[in-house]
Formats: C-alpha cells, structure tokens, sequence
C-alpha cells in the first residue's frame, strides 16, 4: 500500500471542505482533498437559486457559481482532488483507508480537516418505501445535476427552506407541486422563499402531515391529513392527492462516521441536527488536530459551511507553521465575524446558542484550552 | 400567514413598504421582506442609495421613500425575489407591475396572463408590457392591471398550465 | 423526463449518447450520468424487489448511503445505481432479492 | 449495582460460556448470578463468525480424535436441543464444513486425515475432490483440489445464541450484572468464600472463571494465552452457500469464512503477529483490513466486486494444548475455570451442562472432565512465543 504523506487531508469538496482545503494551500502547505463523488461541489452544484447574505458571503450569486469559483481558486492553489475515492475509514496515527474503486490507497496527512457534510432524514409512514418517495434532496440533485425529472406531480413534506426551495426549483423544472405539507402549525422556512411559491398557487397546509403513501409498484397517490396540537391526525381530515413524487424534507443530520472512528467526543444539540462532534470556536475536535467544518459540525447552511471551512483551513495552517499566530488569528476574526452575521436574528440565534452549547462542551471537556 | 390579508398585513408594518403617499407619487420599489434574515444585496444594489440594511445585516430592509426613483434595479438584485416595482400612476384607470420571474416560458409582450395575489388566487387579468433580463436569469416581468389591485397583485400563472392550478380550489377547503 | 430547457440552467448541454441495456430493452443514457438518472429519465422508477417480502424499491437518496436502488450491473448485484456512473453496453437487471453473481 | 450480599454461584463472564452455565444451573433451581465488566457477549461471542466445526484443527491422534468426538456429538445434539428449547431464534444453520487443498499436497494431507478421523470412529467426516467441491461451493477458486467435508456442521449466529442464553437464565431466575468488574476472587485456606466487586463482597462457595481469553488475570496459576483475531464482514449477498470454510495453506495463511442467514459474508484469519498486552486490542489495522478483504479476491473470484461493510478485531484463547480448561482449580474448593476456548461453538452447550453438573452434583458429571482439567496447566510456565498471530500459534501447538 502506497503511503502518501501530506500536510493535510480535507475529506469532502463540498462547501466547507473547498473553502478548508483553499485557506491551508494559500499559506503553502501541501492539500489535498477526498470526495467519494464523480463531481467535486458537494451539493452546491445543485443550488441554483442565489444566496443571500453580503457580498463577503456571495450575496446573491447563485450556489453553481459559487462552487465554480471555489473549484477554479483550488486548482489554482494546485489542491489535489480525488474523486470518486472513498474515505473508508481512519486507522492509527492518521492513516485515511481510501478506496478509488479499483484499490485502496493510504494518505497520511499530518491533520485532517472533515467535512463530509449531513444526510437526510428518512420519515417512516406507510408506503414509504414505494419508488415514488424520495429525499428532497435527492430530487434536488436529480432535476439541477442530471436535468431528469423524478416526476410530475409532487407532494412536498416539509415547509423548511429545503422543503420550500426544492419546492420552487422543481416549478422551474417543469413539475407541478400539488401540496407543501407541513406538521408544525407554522412554516419553517423563511417568509420570502415560502412567498415565492405561494405567489404561482402552491398550496402550503401546515398542521398537516403525510398519512400514507399508495401505488401498485410505485406512488401512485398520497394521503395527508390534518394535525391536532398534539400532532395527531384529526379523523375525517383525510385527503388523497394524485401525486407520483413525494420529497421527504424534515431535516438533515451530521454525517459524522470518520469522526467517530478518529474518537472524536459527541454531543446531542436537536437544533444542530442531533449529535454532533464537539468542536471549539477554531473548529479543531476534542481529537487534536482533526478538524471539521460545515454540517458535519452542525447543520446550517453553505454560506456559514464556507466561513467554518476558512477557520479549519487557517487553524490547520498554523498548527502546522505555515502562518504565525498573531495572523492567524487575525484572519480567524474576519471569518468568526462574518459568521456572526448569520448567527443572529430570529432564524440565526438559536444556531448560535447550539454552537456556545459545543464551545463550552469543548471547553469542559478538553483541559488545557488555550 | 397563509391567506393574503394576513401576508399583506405583515408586510404593511415592514420598514421596506412605500407608505400611501408614496405610492401615489408613482413608481416605488415595495420591499417584502418583513423577516430578520442575513441578508443586504439590496441595499448595494441601489444607486440612489434608497434602501438601507446596515449593521447587522439582519436588519429589515428600509426603504428610503425619497430617494426612490422607481428604477427597478433591485428587483434581480433581491436573491429572495421579494421586491417589486409598482407604479399607480401609469394611467388612469391601469397600474403597472414589475416583477421577479424564474419560469418558462416566459410570457410576450402583449399577452394576456392571469395575475395571483400573494397566496395564489386569482385576482384579475393582466397585460405583459415587458419583458426584460435582469441580473442572472432572473426575468423582469411588467403588466398591466387594474389600478385597485396594485396592493394585492404579485404573481403571474405560469403559462405551462400545470394540474395543480386547475385543482387548487378543491383543496383550499383542508 | 429531461429538462430539456430550464430558466436558470438554460438548455440541456450536448453530451456523448450512450446505449444501456435495461431488462433487455436499450435505453439511451449521457455519457458520465449515473445510471439511475438514466432510468428515471426513461420512466423506469423500479430497481429491485426486496428479498421477504418481494417488494419494489427505487431511488431514495442519491448519495450513495440508503442502498435501496441497487441493481445487478454487468453481472454483479448491489450496484448503487445513484453513484455509479452508465457506460457504453452496460447491462442492468431489475435486482430479486440479494440477487445472483455471474459465476 | 445492587448487588446481592451472597448467593450460590457466582460465574464471571457474561459470554456464551458462562450464560450456558449460568442457563443450567437457574434451570435446576439454583441461585446463580452473572457478572460482565462490559456487556453481554462484548468478547470472542459477540465477534466471532459462529462456525460449528466439532473436530477444529489437523489433528492426527487416534486416540485424541475417538476421545474429542465423545465430546463433539454430545454438542452437538445439545446445541439441536437449545435451538428448541430456547424463545430465541440463533440462527442454527447445519449446512456442513469444509476444510479445503489449494494444493496436491495439501490434498494428500487432508485425505490422510480423513482416512484417521475414520479409522477412530469418525463416521460423518469423508473427502470430497475437487470437482465435488467446486460443485457445492461454486464461488470457490477453481484450482480447488479437494477437502475435508462434515455435513452436520454449519453455524449460527454467536451473538444471538449469548443473547437468547441470557434470556433463558433470566426466566429461570439467574441474575445478569453487566458493567460490573470483579476485582478479585475470595480464598480462605479451604476454597472459595467471595468474589470482591466495586468494593463489595458476595459470599459465595461457587465461583466459575468463565472469562476466557481474560481468565488468567484473575487465576494466573492457569496460563491461558489471548489471541486476537480480525474479521470482515460483507454486504448481504445470496448463498455462496452458508458453510464455513477453514483452511491452513503452507505454513503462513490461516483464513475461515462463513456466510450468516441474512446474506452476510464473514472472512477472517490474516492478523499482524502482536505482543500478548496488545492481543486484547478490539481496532483493526489498516494492513489487517486490506489482507482479511483480499481474501474474497483471492479465494472467492467472481465475488471479488463485492462490498465489505463492517470490519472488527475480538480476542478468543488458547492453551499450550490447545483444548480448553474446564474443571476445579486444584487447591481451591469452590473455583471452577471454564475458559482457554477457541472454538466455542463446539463447546458452548456441553461446557453449560458438565459444569452445571459438577457444581449441582458435587463433582459428578455425566462425561469425565478429566481430557479438559485445569490440572494439566497447573502453574506451568509456558514459553510462548512473542510477538504471535494464528498461525504462528497453531504452528507452536504443532497444528499446523
């Protein structure tokens, strides 16, 4: 087995694992980046609507286009990208197990820097394995990567931002949504992306939930339902809607594995999408120098993915002596700042209690902090 | 939330909504975005520097009534699609409409289109005047309407026709 | 079904056509898309049946991690479709339970 | 833990072996306790790929061979009888066992043994050639040249058979502890009076040592050695068929595989040669991982595409003849050892009877535990070598 020795390992090219693996490069240490994936992007690609934020955070450019920059800035920084190589595992002393579909191959980075992102959450009901039922996200990656249509007619589940967002770009791919079904009494998401769908007569029924899905062979209908306060059906509140695509969008969660095997310590903060690894405000885990950033570290968005990512990238950096201190941190704070911005609010401070949650966990945890 | 009352009420007390005086000087730029999300664009995207987020950028949009001209730069500006042109005073009896439009086909100009208030229902028939490119594939659509919806009219049915447009009415009962 | 234009993606991009034998019936596939696109795209949303209870499953995830569109591919089953890209001549089997290796 | 100020039995180990006794002694109304300092089957039963092979290993003696099977076929029924008696579903599979030639040699040598096991009375065993064998196992390498072929053997799964022990022994009243280390075994001058835990002591004239590979922490005047060995285990796949395979090629590669009721493939057998401290080691190297997965390539070509889903390290144990101890201590009344297995399965039921047996009928058993006493080793010093693997074990055994 071929060892590859290297500053640092970024395994996920998503967002976070881009923008980490470019922080590093820029002060010169040796980067490369891991993605089991045929494409680099990790799901930006199939963000076609634009981001909000400032222009610091790429305000209003679409998320292709943004993946597209952070791509061109890391082949320029001669990051090495391996694709369609699976990070099967982490062994002693830093060994990444890593499997390019023919054999396996070794990287032995000095630091690791995870960023392998969230998975959906499944929603069990009835019916709920037919073909016909899939992960908005799935269906997100299907319409905006590969320009196929799962189908035609869609029941949404779930009013969040996924939920809604997928909602309009499956408009735009020529699908008729027949429903948003949400069980909270209110809309998740925000006003504005819930507005744009409401606008060209998308139906949004919160209290109301799927009850179950129906077909031979695959969804050929769905059956929703009103919610009581206590989120049960209400009786006789039943609906069957002709539908032959229902998306399931009720939340993602950390897709942690690696660092459970590198014995990162975890925590459970629901906001933050369950457990994940415990980290400090330097995004370094309570295994030194392993590092994660985006939603493996909590779920939020690509815009706050991409600022966890420069902080791994420059942490990872100094703790190797490619940037000193003192700059270091400098460079931290501009990124820590901007951060804020989306940590505020009546959408952002929650994430924000989640992350001080994490901190202090770190903090109680790990002895010596700086 | 749901129903346009509700919807329209929420907006109304949001600093980025024209006051009534305002509208009848003609064409504003009428800001829905009435949620604390970090968010600014607008605010850059404004030459006459009319619309004001500041620090921090969960701020409200406001909108600066005097400065308005009635540009319209904003409205592909806006990632949210949540700011439309409204001008009350295009003639006597019509008011136009500009907004945000991501779908085709695109209607022409000249067509007659189904205009939607805010949670999708029909309100009134309305008149493509134009039909322009704006920042990144967002489409400025402008139509013609009768001067009393201008408060309400937000959305144009898609001209696909899709199954659900047809059926919605049957589910509004739920 | 192809989005063939899109408003913000524009017009589907010209790419290499490449033929997959589904079930013994040819199916026309981009060169580089996974094979489950390929399927959807030709309206085929069943990809396999369950061992017990003989159920049909399809694309769930498309990233790889829920297993449940795997497929026998050129003669070896449990081929995530999602993550595995077509090639010119691939055969593709609807998978019966865990399937059957060709010897 | 509450636990009880005093009781009959006290078994130390919450694996298959000490919840086999721990199920016949509740059964026959005694008062029996458990306990685990991890959890139920946390060891070799709950990581091991529950292969039933009643006559393991290339012996060659007669004698030993005529004696073993007793022992085996005893087992052998009793494991038909759990699969009955327990509410618990293990798996039991009796689909046969292999022991396979990749070479003329190597043939030679298994047709020789088959011709001995025969001779002692072995009955079942027979050798099946090349052709024979590539028709039962059709996935296998075609250079196959022949085995060794028991169809009563086959597997079950481990983890369930503990589980559904556990269970049993519950119904009958015996207490599980888990998470609960015994510190020290208590002695007076005549035998047995306590086990010390947590700071507490439980009076008790019985103990049974049955922690296996960890007995000789807590009974040094018996040298059971540890050895770790590393499993893979495949994604679901249909029948290669389920039998187990163990086989010895040359004098390097040991390597087993078996497939559970689900579809799973188990293959192990290629461990790094450790220290004895580092045998308890539950991680798997990266080498280890890669050899254990390169065995399918190898062995099983045409199921060289299929995916590995899960990959672990467990301890199980040997001594320095290879046979287990089961029996009293000698010097200490009371202190029974039941450890030294590597192969449980051939084990598991008969050691839950005969030690039951000897503790309710003050030393009586319906088979003599005498082939299995704990005497044989009484504080011998043995020098074993170090660093080891398997293979290096079963080649100083002189089982290879």
């Amino acid at each position: 087995m071929k060892e590859k020795e290297i500053d640092l390992a970024v395994v996920g090219s998503g967002p976070a694992g881009l923008s980490a693996a470019i922080e590093a490069a820029k002060y010169g240490a040796s980067v490369e980046i891991i993605d089991e994936n045929a494409l680099p992007g990790g799901q930006l690609f199939k963000q076609i609507h634009k981001f909000f934020g400032s222009k610091e955070h790429y305000a209003g450019v679409r998320g292709y286009d943004i993946g597209r920059k952070l791509l061109d800035e890391a082949e320029n920084l001669k990051v090495d990208i391996r694709l369609n190589t699976i990070a099967f595992g982490v062994f002693n002393k830093n060994k990444i197990g890593l499997f390019d579909q023919k054999s396996i191959l070794v990287s032995k980075p000095k630091k690791i820097i995870i960023a392998t992102g969230a998975s959906e959450n499944p929603l069990a009901f009835p019916g709920w394995t037919l073909p016909g039922v899939m992960g908005a996200g799935a269906v997100q990656t299907m319409i905006n990567i590969h320009r196929v249509l799962p189908g035609r007619k869609v029941l949404m589940v779930g009013a969040g931002n996924v939920g809604l967002i997928v909602s309009y770009q499956l408009l735009q791919a020529g699908a008729d949504v027949v429903a948003i079904v949400e069980a909270m009494p209110k809309i998740g998401g925000y006003f504005v992306h819930a507005a744009k769908v409401l606008r060209i007569g998308v139906l949004i029924l919160t209290s109301h939930t799927i009850i179950e899905a129906k077909g031979d062979k695959e969804v050929e209908s769905a059956t929703i339902a009103a919610l009581d306060q206590n989120l049960n059906p209400i009786k006789g509140s039943e609906k069957e809607l002709e539908v032959d695509l229902i998306c399931i969008a009720i939340g993602l969660r950390p897709e942690a594995d690696l660092c459970r095997m590198l014995n990162c310590e975890f925590t459970y903060i629901p906001f933050l999408g369950g457990h994940v690894p415990i980290h400090n405000e330097d995004m370094e885990t309570t295994t030194p120098g392993v590092y994660v950033a985006g939603d493996v570290s909590g779920i939020e968005e690509a815009s706050v993915a991409m600022e966890e990512g420069r902080i791994a990238g420059i942490s990872a950096a100094e703790s190797l002596g490619y940037i000193s201190s003192e700059e270091a941190e400098k460079e931290k704070m501009k990124c820590k700042e901007r951060l804020k911005a989306f940590r505020i609010g009546p959408f952002g401070s929650p994430r924000q209690e989640g992350k001080n949650k994490i901190f202090e966990e770190y903090k109680r945890r790990v002895k010596n902090v700086k | 939330m749901l129903n346009e009352e509700a919807i329209l009420n929420k907006i109304k007390v949001s600093p980025g909504y024209p006051s009534k005086e305002r509208f009848l000087k003609g064409p504003v730029a009428v800001i829905e975005c009435p949620e604390e999300i970090p968010c600014n664009p607008c605010e850059e995207a404004c030459p006459f520097g009319a619309i004001k987020v500041g620090e921090p950028i969960t701020n409200i949009p406001m909108l600066i009534e005097d400065k308005c001209v009635g540009c319209g730069k904003c409205i592909s500006a806006c990632p949210g699609l949540a700011i439309f042109l409204v001008n009350i005073n295009y003639s006597e009896k019509e008011a136009a409409i500009s907004l945000p439009y991501e779908f085709f086909p695109l209607p022409n100009v000249g067509d007659e289109v189904d205009v939607l208030n805010r949670e999708g229902k029909f309100i009134c028939k309305g008149k493509v005047i134009k039909v322009i490119e704006g920042e990144d594939h967002t489409w400025i659509i402008t139509i013609l309407i009768p001067k009393e919806f201008f408060e309400v009219a937000r959305g144009i049915k898609p001209l696909k026709g899709g199954v659900f447009f047809g059926k919605k009415e049957n589910y509004m009962s739920l | 079904m192809r989005i063939v234009d899109h408003p913000i993606l524009g017009k589907l991009k010209e790419r290499k056509k490449v033929f997959i034998e589904v079930d013994g019936r040819k199916i026309e596939a981009y060169e580089g898309e996974p094979i489950a696109a390929a399927l959807l795209a030709a309206g085929v949303r069943v990809f396999r049946y369950t061992s017990k209870e003989k159920e049909p499953r399809g694309l769930f995830c498309a990233i790889g991690r829920c297993t449940d569109c795997v497929m026998i591919v050129d003669g070896i089953p449990n081929v995530r479709t999602c993550v595995t890209s077509v090639r010119d001549g691939m055969k593709i089997e609807t998978q019966k339970g865990l399937g059957k290796w060709r010897k | 833990m509450h636990f009880p100020l005093s009781c009959e039995v006290v078994i130390i180990g919450g694996g298959m072996m000490g919840l086999s006794t721990a199920y016949r002694l509740a059964q026959a109304g005694c008062d029996v306790i458990v306990l685990e300092w991890r959890n139920i089957a946390s060891g070799a039963s709950g990581r091991n790929g529950g292969q039933i092979i009643q006559l393991d290993g290339r012996d060659k003696d007669q004698k030993s061979i005529s004696q073993r099977l007793i022992y085996a076929k005893e087992n052998t029924k009793l494991l038909d009888e759990l699969y009955e008696e327990l509410d618990y579903d293990f798996e039991l599979n009796r689909c046969g066992s292999f022991d396979v030639a990749f070479s003329k040699k190597d043939a030679e040598e298994l047709m020789e043994l088959v011709e001995i096991q025969r001779k002692a009375g072995d009955k079942e065993i027979e050798f099946l050639e090349g052709d024979e064998v590539q028709r039962l196992f059709p996935v296998l390498r075609k250079d196959v040249y022949g085995a060794r072929y028991r169809p009563t053997d086959g597997n079950l799964e481990p983890l369930k058979l503990t589980y559904g022990l556990a269970k049993a022994a519950k119904k009958y009243g015996a207490k599980i502890f888990t998470h609960s280390k015994v510190d020290k075994i208590l002695v007076d001058h005549i035998g047995v009076t306590g086990v010390s835990i947590q700071g507490r002591t439980i009076k008790t004239k019985w103990v049974v040592n049955a922690t296996n590979a960890w007995a000789s922490i807590l009974t040094p005047e018996v040298d059971i050695l540890p050895l770790r060995d590393v499993a893979v285990l495949t994604e679901e796949i249909a029948s290669i068929p389920p039998s187990p395979i163990e086989t010895i090629i040359g004098d390097e590669l040991v390597f087993t595989t078996t497939q559970t009721r689900s579809g799973n493939v188990l293959v192990g057998g290629r461990t790094e040669a450790r220290f004895r401290k580092d045998q308890y080691k539950e991680d798997v190297t990266l080498e280890e991982l890669r050899e254990n997965v390169s065995i399918i390539s190898e062995f099983f070509p045409s199921i060289s595409n299929v995916n590995v889903i899960r990959a672990w390290a467990g301890t199980m144990a040997f001594t320095a003849d290879g046979f287990p101890c089961i029996g009293p201590m000698p010097g200490v009344k009371g202190l029974i050892i039941s450890a030294g297995f590597n192969n449980g399965m051939g084990y598991v039921a008969i050691t839950g009877k005969l030690v039951s047996e000897y503790i309710l009928h003050n030393g009586k058993t319906s088979l003599p535990l005498d082939p299995f006493d704990p005497a044989r080793f009484y504080k011998k010093k043995i020098k074993w070598p170090e660093p080891y693997n398997y293979s290096i074990i079963t080649k100083f055994l002189g089982r290879l």
